[in-house]
């Protein structure tokens, strides 16, 4: 099970159950951390959409989230013991659209000195069948793999031109709506990333 | 056999599901739409699983989107809680074609239960009194000819709607002639079917249900009535059991008939008989609702019976386990419903973070809800965002426990309809049981509660 | 006549008083400590004073300050909870000599049964089983005499301690002679009175209590009986009712012998007979509490009368206004005491603010806490942040339920022992039902809790 | 009925329910407010003992405080309608000492431009009765007033020598513990405060 998260600064505080030796060093750095650091993540926190952001410093990483208790299990939890695809929207990322949206959205994600890469979404909750293979060039729009829903095929689309680079689920998996099933990598670093192709 | 349920609703009917699965031990998977994944039940789920945007099409009131959840996540059953697809005959039938359970009545039944003008004549012919009215309405006619055999003032209605919506008090036959085309397209709007009857306007009267239960086997018990009388617009507020309008022996002898008349119907599983109880207590029966209900909480504090546990039972092919003389009616239950709505605004529905949340306690105070401290309340779904019930021996210490807990009972962040329940503890009609449905459209919510707030 | 009542305590029973406060129309008054000027209690009470610094000496262990409290808000009670000033006949009396009504029994009564060997010989003579034990040690050779009689092991105890403070297990009459002259300087120490008794030492024993409640004109009802048996180094931890240990005619002889033997020694007002029960079923008293107890919710529960609404009513003079008849024991009643400590490490109290919070809910299911999100949690007092107490027809459901509701019940920021309850809900003793109350500390806590986590 | 506070960054988002001539200016000023002053403010309630602290800037005034549902009546509410000394600590102060402290301790407060102000707080909970008038040349230690426990009075000392320049209470008048009953005013302005006369 992971760690709960605590909520504000002083969860940075209470973190220091730790033996003697490493205490001291350790206090400091999380003073730091709760003095500086910190308000300034609650600041962000209150002040956009964000539910969770998280800093590292020192080895100490803190994060902050809004209140959320519970730990139930995640249906995309199922999807293997493989690790996520780092920085991945989805299950994971912002709270819900204000509007209803037509079918779930990915957003872009830079790698530190990477390409672009961007997850294709399941569009319903199903049994995910595979299509294209990694290393397939992909145009925006073109079927990557499929989520049988009852049995009727619906079509995982790539949501940018560019390489399919990694497929997050298996055969028989079963997905829920808006899980990251695979990622697409921009054929070339873009110089500026088009607004209109995030979504 | 039912061993891992999906729970295909949200907010406090989905964690009140999650309790009766957890108690008779079935795991538990809370379907959700992405509006609700932060939600309170799909955190406390052993499994949680989006099925959709927040727009509940394409989630809660999606049939493929949510047997197919159920398929993924392994389910036996599903339960539909109250509203969206609950007494959907055809989503019930087609989770019975994929091998699962559906917890309610089976689809044939909530089919034959569909028609609001079919049932009232299938219970009338099974003893029950209706109101004067008429059949499905096949003309204009028909209709005036019927309204004439009534008598003005009639109210037009949906045969299948609910809740209030789509009914038309109607004065005159020129006044008949004229809405009725209204009215038909109206409810084929609302609800893909344009069929319409008559009944005899009440103009004061009572609303009180009977619930039921029967299980597979024709066994049967009711389970008292409860008294739905304080409402706004049709939308009940306020609950409670015994009924303030009924004689012990007036309760006895409507919920025996009720009981009688369903099981002799061909009804299944837990279910709700509505009346309309007028000014000399004759109670007429107006409609089924083929369901667990918000208020049936009420029920549960003067029964001791768990009515969602017996729901999930009944649907596994279980007996109903207990008989009438089980089914005690002790004390005097009190149900409020808590909205994020705005009384002092015309009770506009309200979305926000909570940013404190103090639930109350102590004997007799149970309190039903999915807020919690930080919690986003979706603005795409009902207001309904918690339920107090207070129990105690006399309605009087049930008011007085309910005026307590009332005054502990914090949230901030969204605006709720709070101070409407402690205005009515302090009015007049409310506290001496005299009132109708009415109450609060004829006085006015505002006039209401200013008038609550006036020193003595 | 009562009309306004300071709350002369913290915490949860603090919040609990308030509660009875409201539903009799009761203003409330609570006397907070400053480390308690952010307590629940103190901020929905009608007023809250600060009555002295955090140390319990000072604030709520100063009558002085308690009474000139009263005084200076204008009440006309105090309601002393549990612990702190509560049996204190004393203070009992300055109250009244101050021309304020003293919630509990009067100062003449808690001075009658202060003294348990006293209580011990004036109860057994009204008919009460006791242990076999001595009077008052008056000295060293008593002692040797008195311990022979009764045959070793015996258990020294101060005639003036409680929670099993200062108890001592003697297996000889060398090690009597050794511990007689600490044990007296122990006891002067920490109850200020240094009287010592005898009592036999029984091993394997249950902890099982009978709830009374008399009125001023001798009218008493007993409110049938709760299992304490799972304690943890004498704390109890869970309070059960009714008894797994005992028949159903055991516990109505109990019970009965019980409330005869109170209202003949002139007991008034809200108490607890407790007793051992040996293996085989024998019940022997063993002291009374003159107060509200922690679990007094378990009786209300299965009872539905407000407990702490009769004390208030009684000490106003009122008759007890229900007979024997009007009491039943219905179904099965669990509390777990939901205390701020770590399991894992020796339960040692924590102390700090609640960070993350979410409480229990649905049928059958009373949580009464002081906690909030947001609150801290002081450290210097006991560690009780609140009571999950639940209700079922059977003790099974009530397990269930309890399970159930423990699975809901989210503490962020302190330790709790939830574990240890969610560990007991699946221990073999205590599903069965037979178990006595020395099985933690037998079993060991971390060797508990480490089996309830392996598999299976 | 005084406004319920709210708790962190997210109150100054939500205060802005204004008419719309107001509000942008106030969302400018409330931003800012968020961005820089709310987390440091945030900061502090989480590093120290302080349960709230008060900021203003722009006519706006923000408090930050831990979080605290109800709103019952303080028995310090009753010492009349007047207004609180500004700044004074006692019933809005400090949460307790972390140790038991011998007698309700009051901290110096500088006002903006003026002189040394401390507040002469009641000993036990009781009925105020005065001693001094105001004008009254004090050292600390001296009784000023006292508070009557059933009878008994028990002195109101001065904390530090100076003026006594206000009494909080009336005769008669319900006092409780830790209470600000009296304002002293240092003689003249020291060069700095010396700690062993706070306490």
């Amino acid at each position: 099970m992971p760690p709960q998260n605590q909520t504000g600064d002083a969860a940075a505080e209470r973190a220091t159950v730790r033996t003697s030796a490493e205490r001291a060093a350790d206090h400091a750095a999380l003073a730091r951390l709760a003095d500086t650091l910190v308000p300034a993540l609650v600041g962000k926190l209150g002040a956009g959409s964000l539910g969770e952001i998280e800093i590292r410093e020192d080895g100490w990483a803190v994060r902050v989230r809004r209140f959320a208790p519970g730990a139930g299990r995640r249906a995309s939890d199922r999807v293997a013991d493989r690790p996520r695809h780092a920085g991945m929207p989805g299950h994971t990322g912002p709270h819900a659209p204000h509007a209803p949206a037509p079918a779930p959205a990915a957003e872009p994600v830079a790698t530190p000195d990477g390409p672009v890469q961007t997850a294709a979404l399941a569009p319903v909750v199903g049994v995910f069948r595979p299509g294209l293979t990694v290393g397939a060039r992909v145009r925006a729009g073109d079927r990557i793999a499929v989520v049988d829903l009852l049995g009727i095929p619906q079509d995982v689309v790539a949501p940018v031109d560019g390489t399919l680079v990694e497929i997050l689920a298996q055969a028989g998996d079963g997905v829920e709506y808006g899980q990251a099933v695979a990622v697409i990598e921009a054929a070339a670093p873009k110089p500026a990333p088009a607004a209109d192709e995030e979504n | 056999m039912v061993s891992r349920i999906l729970i295909a609703n949200r907010g406090e009917i989905a964690l009140r599901i999650l309790r009766a699965c957890r108690t008779l031990g079935i795991e538990a998977v809370v379907a959700y739409s992405e509006a609700d994944r932060e939600s309170l039940p799909a955190m406390l789920a052993d499994e949680a699983i989006c099925i959709g945007p927040a727009d509940a099409r394409r989630s809660y009131l999606s049939a493929p989107a949510i047997i197919s959840a159920a398929l993924v996540t392994g389910c036996d059953a599903i339960h539909p809680g109250y509203g969206f697809l609950s007494e959907d005959d055809a989503f019930a039938d087609a989770v019975r074609a994929h091998g699962l359970t559906f917890i309610g009545p089976p689809a044939d039944v909530l089919d034959k239960f569909a028609s609001k003008a079919e049932v009232r004549r299938l219970l009338a012919a099974h003893g029950l009194p209706t109101v004067p009215g008429s059949g499905l309405l096949a003309d204009e006619e028909q209709a005036l000819a019927e309204a004439a055999l009534i008598g003005y003032p009639v109210l037009l209605k949906p045969s299948a709607g609910g809740g209030g919506k789509g009914m038309r008090m109607v004065r005159s036959p020129r006044e008949l002639t004229a809405v009725l085309p209204i009215c038909r397209s109206e409810a084929r709007a609302a609800f893909g079917d344009d069929s319409l009857y008559l009944e005899k306007w009440l103009e004061d009267n009572r609303h009180v249900e009977v619930q039921v239960a029967v299980d597979k086997y024709g066994h049967g018990v009711h389970l008292w009535e409860r008294d739905c009388s304080i409402q706004r617009r049709h939308q009940k507020i306020l609950e409670e059991s015994p009924s303030p309008a009924m004689s012990a022996a007036g309760r006895k002898e409507l919920a025996e008939r009720a009981i009688k008349a369903v099981v002799a119907a061909g009804y299944e599983n837990v279910g709700t008989l509505e009346f309309l109880v007028d000014g000399e207590g004759n109670a007429y029966f107006i409609e089924i609702n083929c369901r667990i209900q918000v208020e049936h909480p009420v029920t549960e504090m003067l029964t001791g019976i768990d009515l969602v546990a017996t729901q999930i039972r009944i649907a596994a092919g279980e007996p109903l386990g207990f008989t009438q003389e089980d089914v005690p009616q002790r004390g005097h239950a009190i149900e409020f419903r808590i909205n994020a709505e705005d009384p002092a605004h015309d009770f506009r529905p309200g979305a926000g973070t909570i940013e404190r949340f103090n639930a109350p306690g102590g004997p007799g105070v149970r309190f039903d809800s999915h807020a919690y401290v930080g919690y986003d309340v979706p603005p795409y779904y009902d207001s309904l965002l918690g339920k107090l019930i207070v129990w105690a021996p006399t309605r009087e210490g049930a008011i007085a426990r309910g005026s307590a807990a009332l005054s502990e009972l914090l949230v901030e962040g969204v605006t709720t309809n709070i101070a409407i329940h402690k205005a009515l503890l302090v009015s007049e009609p409310f506290l001496n049981g005299k009132f109708t449905t009415n109450l609060l459209d004829r006085i006015g919510s505002a006039a209401f509660l200013a008038a609550a707030e006036r020193p003595g």
